[in-house]
């Protein structure tokens, strides 16, 4: 495979190429969400223009040819992440969805009073409400474990909080605030020692850095299409297969029944059992498109890119004395986000004003005010790259970032 | 919109004083104010004497223009009736909504007026809106 | 508005417009999934190319433009069904999880033991299984209104078993299977003498017919944009601002939060509280562009339109002498669905044979099985039409069916 | 792929024809095969003797392609072992994932050869191997 060159792949990216507020637009908001490119965009719409069915129920061609779209991407999604089989790769609408599905039906099923649920504090909201829902129905305790200074879980940490009782693990791989690479492999050692179930929030990982589930050995693996290239309205649940198995369905209804009578119900096998109602074929599509995009470019390219980015950007920012900056600076354990603060300026400010420079970033609590309460920050605003940033959009960004303070009224 | 028409020197001089932000002692009212998107947060304390609105201060974290917002609409209410604070309150938000436009009747709002045009940046609005909203929410409890 | 000449629009309908096996493409499965107008892939794709962005978070442009879309939408739908407030336009994945949501969130919050949830004996397994779930959970019982001969419910039906006990009606608009327009302006008259509350699977109902919720009176109303012109992945569940307002939230996560702590939440208001994680916003974009196609058009003319073609087709079939209808066959009390039967033929034979001649139509259970039971029947085959239907599809369908049991090693 | 070569006329004939559409007496095993997105739904029931299938027989229903699938399997088990019998269920379903395609392993199904290319209509190869997977799940349990 010829692999396209990450220079000049802008040129994919029709969002990207606009200027808004009198300035070339720099992106810097993929951890929100990403920008599709054409690729992605004609995917879907040869399938929306050619193939267009309801799978799974038609014996006729427009109908056949979703189905195998569908079966295709499903095949494409295994790969990708390195499951062993199809059947364990989900369809779902994001990763809230995906998170939701685990916790009712993994967790109120297997969880029991008394039984432990361990998150991180650095957890999105999506993977932190799902089991305190959990927890408070099925008489569960809710444990955390906290970060260092350098926004790391420690060996200790781990060691403190993961026991005998711990019946759950669920953990982002990559935080969303902090970037912080999270040591998955040692907290499923941990896990497998005292037999509890690992959930990782793949949603920040799987669009940088090659995730190869086996290896990780989680038991259950979760991402979105929007935050690797692919469009809104889609999402993966992996899971492995006996697990799987073992779960009731979380959507009743549409296509995932085998016998239905006026009082009961039997279940399809998996991956059906859990993807009630009309699939999202084009979405599913689109994110099969996307992972070929990703795989053309090769995430180690990407990775390689997002940190020269990183250091570059890390140089400047960190000569700016009114910047601080949160989380870990070592770029080997962690990802493109950068979450920082300007002294005296309240991080939605510096949203709007970066905003009129051109620039996007996020401010806010990024649905994880549990770490900013633990951080004792009202909110941070927050960077984070993706394959299509440019040192260009650095300078600006940098730039803009000095013009800050002058509109709060401060000297410089 | 550009900046200049929000981060203006009367905003900033708001933002960055200090003379309403400080605890009442014997507040009759006390509402937190908050919006998730951005984490702006406030507490509005507001005394009461004779259906007069006799002192009133903010404390809490927030964005220069939720913080100036609060502060402009504090210096406007003190001094006036519990009928006179709703009205005002009132019409500040319909001039938001842009459902007044009209100088005169805006004119009432004093300093407040500068936010007129917010709604042009609208993921500002509920920066702008939060500590009036907070203010019609505790009155109502009197 | 000049209304769009309801002829010759086919030819905004690409997957259309292509042959099959050898012979043009007659589609009549729009029961199934509806085909998307080039205007309404632009729209989408315009999204895609301009204004993409993770909305309610940004204080950004791409953020800002796509919160701005998103609620145009969704103010949208709500003029679209008469809505009283946007708010009570709920954002889902599909017709399934929006029954699956008022399952969970009203359902199991508000049925207690012994409460009877009433639904028709031809719901959509979607419309059956979540009930079954709640009924089970909580104690309560599962009655159904069965049909008479012609596939309607009677005034005796109702009155048999919407009773004191009556907690929950849930029923489709209109049949997927029969055509059938169930009366629900006379049930939900009987479910409110009895303090019910009523739920109305709109899947089949909405992309046909004008429906206005509030002339309805109906408390929940669902639908999916996938059957009407707009893509997969985007549905919508209206709910009466009151009752919304006291269910639970269902997906947890993301933004529908107010405050977390490490051991609690608080939620946002309507509808917010019901959109978890990152929302479906070219779905949504794609569904208000399918709004607009479906009212330059005009829901009349479609009907009309439908109307005459079914008129034309009942004409044609009732003369076929080993063709059998189930269903009403009055044009009155039905939309433009067809179930049928071919002696001596499997219903998927019928399928096969007439996919080869170019003609999409469905065969199987069509997610009804207790339907299925009920009439006696392991499977029909269905036909259905939409907007782009015209003569030719039915003359070439009509031309098909005479062929079928000649496969079959039959004289005709 | 045409319909001529799906609906042939020995398709049709196993498809109308009724000698192995009954019940048996002292069935061994029962085994329901059903197929939940077309309805096909068949009851296998096969009688066994000293590790030989003595009988087999079907009733329920189906599309012309699985009632045929299933009488011409069951023609073909009929006085073969239980080893033999799952080796030809083996070798069918390999023929119809492509897995063996060269002739001379596939002439032992006999007449089941005929279902060879239904994997080119995919909407039906579960109605194709619909009896199949439900004798080798049967024989499992003896
Ligand atoms: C009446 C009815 N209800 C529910 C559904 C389920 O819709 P969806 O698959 O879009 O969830 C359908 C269509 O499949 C239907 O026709
Ligand atoms: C770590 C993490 N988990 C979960 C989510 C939620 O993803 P989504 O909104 O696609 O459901 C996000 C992104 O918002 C995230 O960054």
């Amino acid at each position: 495979m010829v692999k396209l060159d990450i220079e000049g792949i802008i040129d994919d990216f029709p969002t990207l190429n606009q200027d808004v507020n009198g300035h070339r637009l720099a992106y810097l908001d993929s951890a929100a969400t990403t920008q599709r490119p054409i690729q992605v965009l004609d995917a879907m719409a040869k399938y929306n223009k050619i193939s267009n069915g309801n799978p799974h129920r038609g014996a006729y061609q427009l109908s056949i040819r979703a189905t195998e779209e569908y079966d295709f991407s499903r095949q494409r999604v295994k790969e990708f992440i390195n499951a062993r089989e199809v059947k364990e790769i989900i369809f779902t609408r994001n990763t809230t969805e995906s998170l939701n599905l685990i916790a009712n039906s993994y967790g109120m099923e297997f969880v029991k009073e008394g039984d432990e649920i361990v998150l991180s504090i650095s957890e999105h909201h999506s993977n932190i409400l799902p089991w305190q829902r959990v927890a408070r129905q099925k008489g569960a305790v809710l444990k955390y474990m906290y970060l260092d200074d350098k926004g790391r879980i420690t060996d200790e940490e781990m060691d403190r909080v993961i026991g005998s009782k711990t019946k759950i693990v669920a953990i982002a791989h990559m935080s969303n605030v902090l970037g912080t690479i999270h040591p998955i492999r040692e907290i499923v050692e941990r896990a497998r020692r005292v037999g509890a179930t690992v959930v990782v929030d793949g949603a920040q990982a799987v669009p940088h850095m090659k995730v190869d589930v086996r290896e990780l050995d989680a038991d259950f693996y979760v991402f979105s299409g929007h935050k690797m290239l692919g469009p809104m309205g889609i999402g993966v649940l992996y899971g492995k297969r006996k697990l799987l198995e073992d779960m009731p369905p979380y959507l009743l209804g549409g296509d995932m029944i085998e016998y239905v009578t006026e009082q009961d119900a039997t279940f399809a096998p998996i991956p059906h059992k859990f993807e009630a109602g009309t699939q999202n074929v084009e979405g599913a599509v689109g994110l099969g498109a996307a992972i070929e995009y990703i795989e053309d470019i090769g995430l180690d390219s990407i990775r390689d890119h997002e940190m020269k980015l990183m250091e570059y950007t890390l140089d400047r920012l960190l000569d700016i004395p009114y910047v601080g900056i949160q989380g870990p600076k070592d770029l080997k354990s962690k990802g493109g986000i950068i979450s920082f603060t300007i002294d005296g300026v309240h991080p939605h400010d510096v949203s709007t004003i970066l905003d009129a420079y051109g620039v996007a970033i996020r401010s806010g609590h990024h649905c994880a005010q549990p770490l900013m309460k633990y951080m004792g920050l009202p909110a941070t605003s927050r960077l984070s790259f993706y394959l299509y940033n440019t040192k260009e959009d650095v300078d600006q960004f940098i730039r803009a970032i000095k013009n800050v303070r002058k509109w709060l009224g401060y000297g410089a | 919109m550009g900046l200049e028409s929000i981060y203006t020197q009367l905003i900033m001089e708001h933002n960055r004083s200090s003379h309403n932000r400080r605890a009442l002692k014997n507040p009759d009212i006390s509402e937190r104010g908050y919006n998730p998107n951005c984490g702006d947060d406030i507490v509005l304390e507001v005394e009461i004497e004779d259906n007069i609105i006799k002192d009133a201060a903010y404390s809490g974290v927030g964005c220069a223009i939720s913080q100036a917002s609060t502060s402009m609409m504090i210096d406007l209410v003190k001094g006036k009736s519990i009928d006179e604070a709703l009205k005002l309150v009132d019409i500040f938000l319909s001039m938001i909504k842009k459902d007044i436009t009209a100088e005169e009747e805006l004119e009432v709002l004093e300093d407040s007026i500068i936010f007129q045009n917010i709604s042009n940046m609208p993921a500002r609005v509920k920066c702008a809106v939060l500590a009036w909203h907070s203010l019609r929410e505790g009155l109502k409890h009197v």
